[in-house]
């Protein structure tokens, strides 16, 4: 269990996105990614899980150029998008070819309205689908709409929406989401997760997906990874991993035996960790 | 009470303001895009206006060529200043970028130094009537030009910060550089056009400035005097920046007029529109037009 | 900003919270400074007049720049007034004196206090205004400030200014640099010792949160308005202090030499030191103050080379001062105490700490 | 001993550096010239030049140095700095030539009440501030007279800053004392910039003359506004801020500023030795120097002959030297007859010369027209002394 | 269990609006001292303000609360770390270039007596026994969290999960006798929303201190809190037991989604959201 499940039977042209092996570090001495291993397959959803701190961010970041601004640069390994390497490509140009990140915390742009921060997530399309698309945007999202004011006064989760919402404006290949739930109402999260099923379905957008509810990730997902301290520690088909006892106990919660209550756990804790 | 000089040095304040707005300007687009304070601004103008008046004296062109001349090099001026000394500084620290462009002024300004010299340059008579009489004042015919450019460059910015995409590049890339690079902006062309832009408009200042008080390096000066006016109207408002312009000519016309009738204190035309800035701040925090810090938890 | 990290000796070797907060990182640390103030005090003995006017002046200047990294480093606000205080520190020091007749080694530190109420009541704006509106409202003050000293005759002597007497301690004239120099010193070290202290205490982390997130200082117990006021009137105090110590170093103050130049140099001190670090601004004040001398010598040496550059010697001077400042932050946009903690970094920790 | 080291203080990059570039090079080739010939008998002036761009640290870090290779004499150059060395010279005993000509430097020994702080180490040639602003007054009242204005109106223009304020009093007093009506000063702010407002104000008041105690780009932008306003005032300049640069960027009409030497194109017994300075270095070769240059010669040459009898009596020492500026009476340095104007300096009286040159310049047809109109001397009046 | 204890904090006909947007329409409730009180409700409800309006950030145009009998409307925010309010943040909100340490410490603002001469002369005024007395309780605090490890890096370069946890020993630093929790799970694993949950409950019942948690997750939101309030669009729509609103139609409908998937499968969706 403790190694990489490397790609069976898989060509070259179904993985949309491969990261090979790549280390990440901070500041030139804080060692973050060590040598990450991850495919996310055309047309499909993959489920990245893990512990606070593991690097899921970051690794979402890597892959989309963003770590210059904190200090950080990718030392070793590359990152493969359509056959084409990225690894060192400027942010702007990855975009271009198609990779769209929702960055956790949204990073949506406070002092400016939600409309406009809509047309800023189609910064790199003609402006001709502009308007269609944010029509389509209040379609999935109806709330926003009624919001005329600044969208740094929008509560959390209607910048969660506003968020996901600005992907979908820049039509990506492939779309990244840190945390998509994050801060969501439960219906609201069904929702997401219906409305990245569907795009995934239904225009063929493939998906790289950061959850921490894992419940509802890996039905949603077909594939998934869950990785810890820098490092893929366990893969495997959604199903696979669904049906996994550890992932069942640290994710999913309960392993078969009857859903443990929050209020009993108190101080007894059995840690497992896969490194 | 005279009424007369009252009202001449209203409209002098007027006009003059106005071209503090255009240089105000400048800082804004610049603080807009990248929320750098540029403080080699006074040194922009200077240099436009050095070029305009290269190509004028030594090289013999007609005024108008001369001109467009100096402002297409200012542009290209600005890009190339921005990819030399700005470009590796991107997602820095901004109080630091704020200190390279200090340092880009003492090197800018030694550079003019030794090219132009340090005495000042008449700029030759450009119109037919060196100046015009507005409301019984005498005014530089220059102002009127500075006036016309300045109008239709505000148009021009506010219909770019309105409408096109790159307006909101902008802003974005203001607010938060890793965001607008998430969002496939080029932070670098951003920056480009942000400090090419600026450069343009402070070739026009620049011009102005030199027409009506010859060409010396000294008038970076202006670069300075301009902070209270940026401040008035707003560091994020284009509008803001002409408006507090207007306001901070005509307040130093005012305080001129109280202090030269009534009060012979001396040295109220430098002093008092700080009063004046201080006061508008307290009241109006954020200048008259620049827009308010989400303050959210 | 990105985030300075403070990397640490591999291992945590401290024992107790008292270890853990003392101002040094190392035992070494701590002995290195011991022996460099050692070596300072015996310096007059051995070293010549310009070397010891150079370690004094960057001595009074590194004392007004760290309290100018107190109200920029640690609370955020940019001031670009801050020569005006440090002028209003040199007159105040010598009008004490003059019209008191008081000590002059009593005046100096009461300029201090004079300027820090000063400080505060330029500092109000700050209780309203944030970031770059308030670097604008002190630049307000610069002017007011520098208005002020011309005009006042009563106080500063007006433009033609005032003189300031010589420091005598206990019947000795402090007349000479060597003399000065310990003096000097003196308040270097108080000043740096009181800053890093201010640092690891209540007061200066509470500066340091409003820097951060003032919203959530606000509700973590920090009264906004009194800590932005107060930094100003710390950040003063340092301001006057220095400038006390440079009018009875001069002898004589002129309104001349406070201008928004002086004041851009003190940012520039700081910003090249290290913002919010201590050492940083000592480090920043050498770099600034040495750099002109220094790109003197290397444009001399040039010109001796390339005898066609004696003519733009003075311009090469400059432009190198420029691009020198230029260079520096593109190659270390965080500081020089950056730099030297990265570097001690890679000595313990090289190639990869965690 | 074969050479002597002596500071040399210049502005050529920082905001004064209009006039700087001008008298900086004329002490420096004057002393080259010096050391060609032989120097001071024998001994060479090993001069370091060093552009400290108008930073007072930058002067002071500057002296200490020299001071400890050694410096005994200073060839100084601004307000800000002369007035942070004074005490430092004194107490070193470092003779200090500079080129700003405050009327309170010319108290060495604090005589006069108003003085501040005697400046027994500070020495300049030609005229102080206000010896040439009086010198200016009282050419305009007879001008005044001339022209028929009743009651002439005098205004004082410029910064408040110790500059331009140094000659505002004293020449205000002696306005008065002419019989002009003295008006409440102006000030104009000493960088470049519109002055439309002041001019408006200096016109509103009727004044007709106009001290204008500023320079560069400061001056030129008030003479431009002022003429575009059209007010019917003469203005007259302090000495740095006449020149034929100034009235030609400016594009002045009958600009009126005092000089203490010849102009460069003027014929004097002594421009011979002048033209064959600016020779050597080939200062002249692309532009005509100012006049200040000229008294940058004659300041480096003073120094030169003081030096000398400072060999000769007793050896070179700042006090030495201090002694020889006192030796001679009406003194001219050999060579130099008709450029720098005789002089005097006595143990407590530094002014050495009280002849002003009166000119008026205008810009005409595309070139530059200096006549010199007057040439006043004043008295040397003891309550003049250091004010 | 805590059914009938004395009231802390009560709230009183709240109404907040900004421009045309009524965050909170006429709420009142109130919290026992000693409870788990959570509120839940879609998102935009006004959570965050109701909050916000207690700590002091937004005024409300109409109501009243008060805290331990006085009123808190008109007291200046600064003043609710004193009288014993804590609180965390939805959108993070740490000292981002300050030591996880320093952050905490931060919390102890109103408890440490010394000031800035204190401060500087450190050694004299007893400013490092009273710091070095805090720093124990700090400490205690870390390890209570399980943050040793973090405890010298700068917050800003935390995860998002940790950064949540610093908040939260940033706020029990405060010696709060009531602590407000915003969203304390949000990007949290399951594991981790358990030892969060953990936290809360020993905080709560060692310490006796009075928790406020907004939270999504039902599951957490069941088992710990003693009573539960819904808002939505501002509007108080339920309030009571747990059960007793898990119960109500409207709840169920405007925040829960679809009636008919929540009563096939309670459980897991409970569990999973
Ligand atoms: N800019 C940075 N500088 C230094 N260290 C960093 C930086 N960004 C992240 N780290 C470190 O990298 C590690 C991984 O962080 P990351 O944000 O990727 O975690 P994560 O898996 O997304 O966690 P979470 O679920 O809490 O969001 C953490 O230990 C964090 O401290
Ligand atoms: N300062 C403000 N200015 C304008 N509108 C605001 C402001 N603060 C909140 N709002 C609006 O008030 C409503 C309630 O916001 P609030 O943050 O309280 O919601 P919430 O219940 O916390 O939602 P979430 O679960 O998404 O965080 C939202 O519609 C929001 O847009
Ligand atoms: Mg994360
Ligand atoms: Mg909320």
């Amino acid at each position: 269990m403790s190694s990489v499940t490397q790609l069976k039977n898989q060509t070259q042209e179904d993985t949309i996105l491969s990261v090979n092996n790549i280390e990440v570090v901070f500041n030139d001495v804080i060692l973050v990614l060590r040598g990450l291993n991850l495919n996310a397959k055309r047309g499909q959803i993959t489920a990245l899980l893990g512990a606070n701190g593991a690097g899921k961010s970051t690794t979402l970041k890597a892959i989309a150029g963003l770590l210059g601004s904190e200090d950080g640069e990718i030392t070793r390994g590359d990152v493969v998008y359509n056959g084409v390497d990225i690894t060192h490509m400027p942010p702007e140009k990855i975009v271009r070819n198609g990779t769209f990140l929702v960055m956790e915390g949204r990073g949506i742009v406070q002092d400016m309205t939600v409309i406009e921060n809509l047309r800023l997530g189609a910064f790199t399309q003609p402006q001709a689908n502009v308007a269609g698309d944010i029509e389509k945007v209040f379609s999935y999202f109806p709330r926003l709409k009624e919001r005329t004011g600044l969208a740094g006064y929008l509560s959390g989760g209607e910048q969660q929406m506003l968020a996901i919402g600005r992907a979908l404006m820049a039509r990506p290949k492939l779309i990244m989401m840190d945390e998509p739930s994050m801060g969501l109402s439960p219906l609201l999260v069904k929702e997401v997760f219906g409305i990245i099923k569907r795009l995934n379905r239904e225009l063929g957008i493939s998906v790289l997906l950061v959850e921490q509810n894992a419940n509802m990730a890996l039905q949603a997902a077909d594939y998934g990874y869950i990785m810890e301290n820098g490092k893929i520690v366990l893969d495997g088909t959604a199903e696979e991993l669904m049906n996994n006892e550890d992932v069942k106990e640290f994710y999913l919660g309960g392993g078969g035996q009857e859903r443990k209550s929050f209020k009993n756990i108190k101080s007894f804790k059995r840690r497992k960790r896969w490194l | 009470m005279n009424w007369d000089l009252l009202f001449q040095l209203l409209i002098n304040g007027l006009i003059v303001g106005m071209l503090y707005g255009v240089v105000a300007m400048c800082f804004v687009l610049i603080y807009k895009s990248t929320q750098v304070v540029n403080f080699a601004q006074g040194e922009f103008l200077v240099l436009g206006a050095w070029v305009c008046w290269f190509f004028i004296m030594k090289m013999q062109l007609p005024f108008v060529l001369a001109f467009l001349f100096a402002m297409a090099f200012m542009t290209i001026f600005g890009i190339v200043v921005q990819m030399v000394v700005l470009r590796p500084l991107i997602g820095e620290p901004i109080i630091s970028v704020i200190m390279v462009t200090i340092g880009l002024s003492i090197f800018m300004q030694a550079l003019m130094n030794w090219i132009f010299g340090n005495s000042a340059e008449r700029f030759p008579a450009v119109f037919g009537e060196n100046t015009v009489s507005i409301g019984g004042l005498q005014v530089e015919t220059a102002y009127l030009m500075s006036l016309v450019l300045s109008v239709l460059v505000m148009g021009l910015f506010y219909y770019f910060f309105k409408f096109s995409r790159y307006g909101l590049a902008m802003r974005a890339t203001a607010y938060n550089q890793q965001v607008a690079q998430s969002l496939g902006i080029s932070v670098k062309q951003v920056f480009s056009m942000a400090w090419a832009i600026s450069a343009l408009v402070s070739c026009i200042a620049g011009v102005v400035l030199g027409l009506v008080n010859a060409v010396s390096n000294s008038l970076a000066i202006i670069g300075i005097k301009v902070f209270p006016a940026v401040i008035v109207g707003g560091l994020d408002s284009i509008i803001g920046a002409v408006v507090g312009g207007v306001i901070i000519g005509v307040l130093e016309n005012m305080a001129e007029f109280v202090d030269g009738q009534f009060l012979h204190i001396g040295n109220m035309y430098t002093v008092a529109p700080f009063y004046v800035l201080i006061i508008i701040l307290m009241i109006r925090p954020y200048g008259l037009f620049g827009t308010k810090d989400i303050e959210r938890i | 900003m990105s985030h300075v990290p403070h990397p640490r000796p591999c291992g945590d070797f401290r024992t107790s919270y008292s270890d853990d907060t003392s101002l040094f990182r190392t035992r070494f640390e701590g002995w290195s400074i011991y022996a460099g103030i050692a070596a300072l005090l015996v310096a007059p003995l051995f070293l010549n007049d310009y070397y010891i006017s150079q370690m004094l002046m960057i001595g009074i200047f590194a004392i007004a720049a760290l309290g100018l990294n107190v109200l920029v480093g640690f609370t955020g606000q940019i001031s670009l007034g801050h020569s005006a205080f440090f002028g209003f520190g040199a007159f105040a020091s010598a009008w004490i004196n003059n019209t008191t007749g008081l000590p002059v080694f009593i005046c100096i530190p009461l300029a201090g206090v004079l300027t820090t109420a000063v400080g505060m009541i330029f500092g109000i704006p700050a209780a309203r205004l944030k970031g770059l509106y308030l670097a604008i409202a002190t630049l307000a003050s610069q002017f007011i400030l520098q208005d002020f000293f011309a005009r006042a005759d009563w106080f500063s002597g007006g433009s033609s200014g005032s003189l300031a007497e010589t420091v005598n301690f206990l019947g000795i004239e402090l007349d000479t640099d060597q003399k000065y120099f310990y003096l000097v010193l003196f308040w270097v070290i108080v000043s740096f010792l009181a800053v890093s202290n201010l640092r690891r205490s209540r007061d200066g982390r509470a500066l340091v949160a409003v820097r951060d997130h003032y919203l959530s200082a606000e509700i973590m117990g920090i009264n906004l308005t009194r800590y932005r006021i107060l930094s100003f009137g710390v950040s003063s105090f340092f301001a006057g202090l220095g400038g006390a110590l440079y009018g009875h170093y001069l002898g004589y103050v002129s309104v001349e030499g406070f201008t928004i130049l002086l004041s851009i140099q003190f940012l520039a001190m700081i910003i090249i030191g290290g913002l919010g670090s201590v050492t940083g601004s000592l480090l920043g004040t050498i770099f600034i103050m040495l750099l002109p001398q220094f790109m003197e010598e290397a444009a001399s040496a040039m010109a001796v080379v390339f005898p066609a550059m004696e003519q733009g010697k003075a311009y090469i001077k400059e432009m190198s001062v420029g691009a020198v400042i230029i260079l520096f932050l593109i190659f270390e946009p965080e500081g020089l105490i950056h730099r030297w903690r990265m570097i001690r970094a890679s000595w313990k920790l090289y190639p990869f700490s965690h | 001993e074969d050479s002597v080291f002596v500071g040399h203080l210049v502005d050529y990059t920082g905001p004064t550096s209009f006039v700087s570039k001008f008298y900086g090079p004329g002490v420096r080739d004057a002393v080259d010239y010096i050391n060609s010939t032989g120097g001071i008998d024998g001994t060479k002036i090993e001069m370091e030049t060093i552009d400290y761009a108008y930073k007072v640290p930058e002067a002071i870090a500057n002296y200490k140095k020299w001071k400890s290779k050694g410096m005994i004499a200073l060839q100084g150059w601004g307000t800000g700095d002369t007035e942070a060395l004074i005490s430092f010279v004194a107490k070193d005993e470092v003779p200090v030539w500079s080129a700003s000509y405050s009327g309170h430097l010319t108290d060495p020994t604090g005589k006069n009440p108003k003085t501040a702080k005697p400046a027994p180490y500070n020495f300049f040639y030609g005229p102080s501030y206000t010896d040439a602003c009086r010198a200016l007054v009282q050419w305009a009242a007879g001008d005044a007279k001339e022209k028929g204005i009743d009651k002439p109106k005098f205004v004082h223009t410029g910064d408040n800053h110790p500059y331009p304020n140094a000659p505002k009093e004293g020449c205000a007093e002696y306005a008065a004392e002419l019989g002009l009506e003295v008006l409440p000063p102006v000030v104009v702010p000493l960088g470049p910039g519109d002055f439309k407002a002041q001019c408006l104000t200096i016109k509103e008041s009727g004044a007709n003359y106009a001290y204008v105690g500023n320079l560069g780009g400061s001056v030129i932008s008030l003479l431009k506004s002022c003429n575009t306003v059209g007010a019917d005032v003469t203005y007259m300049g302090n000495i740095w801020a006449g020149d034929y640069l100034t009235i030609e960027a400016a594009e002045a009409k009958d600009y009126v500023f005092p000089t203490a030497t010849p102009f460069w194109d003027a014929y004097a017994p002594g421009m011979d030795l002048v033209y064959k300075i600016a020779d050597m270095s080939g200062f002249s070769k692309d532009a005509k120097p100012t006049h200040h240059y000229i008294r940058g010669v004659c300041s480096a040459f003073y120094m030169k002959e003081a030096m000398e009898w400072a060999k000769a009596n007793g050896g070179l020492t700042g006090a030495n030297i201090k002694q020889g500026m006192y030796a001679k009476k009406d003194w001219v340095p050999a060579g130099l007859e008709g450029v720098c104007l005789p002089s005097n300096w006595t143990a407590d009286d530094h002014r050495g010369s009280t002849v002003v040159s009166i000119n008026k310049g205008s810009f005409e047809d595309g070139g530059v027209n200096i006549e010199r109109i007057a040439e006043m001397t004043l008295p040397r009046r003891d309550d003049w002394v250091g004010y | 269990m805590v059914q009938s204890g004395e009231l802390l904090l009560e709230a009183k006909g709240i109404n907040l609006r900004f421009g045309g947007i009524r965050a909170l329409t006429d709420v009142s409730f109130n919290v026992r001292k000693g409870e788990v009180f959570s509120i839940i409700g879609p998102n935009g409800a006004g959570k965050t303000s109701m909050l916000n309006c207690i700590s002091g950030r937004y005024k409300p145009q109409e109501g009243e609360i008060t805290y331990k009998g006085r009123s808190l409307i008109g007291r200046s925010i600064n003043d609710r770390a004193a009288i014993g309010i804590g609180r965390t943040f939805q959108n993070l909100a740490l000292f981002g270039h300050m030591s996880v340490l320093d952050n905490i410490m931060v919390g102890r603002h109103h408890l440490l007596k010394n000031n800035f001469l204190t401060g500087m002369f450190y050694w004299v005024g007893g400013a490092r026994k009273e710091e070095l007395e805090h720093r124990r309780a700090v400490e205690d605090i870390i390890d209570f969290l399980e943050i040793q490890h973090v405890r010298n890096e700068p917050a800003g370069t935390l995860s998002y999960g940790l950064r949540k946890r610093v908040e939260l020993a940033r706020a029990i630093a405060i010696n709060p006798d009531l602590i407000l929790l915003d969203e304390p799970m949000a990007g949290m694993n399951l594991e981790e929303k358990e030892d969060m949950a953990r936290y809360i409950l020993d905080l709560n019942e060692e310490l006796g201190t009075t928790v406020v948690m907004i939270e999504h997750d039902m599951g957490v939101v069941m088992d710990i809190s003693n009573r539960v309030m819904v808002l939505d669009f501002g509007k108080k729509i339920a309030a009571g037991l747990p059960e007793e609103v898990m119960a109500d139609e409207h709840v169920r409908r405007a925040y829960l989604g679809e009636e008919d998937e929540l009563l096939h499968d309670e459980e897991g969706e409970a569990a999973a959201l």
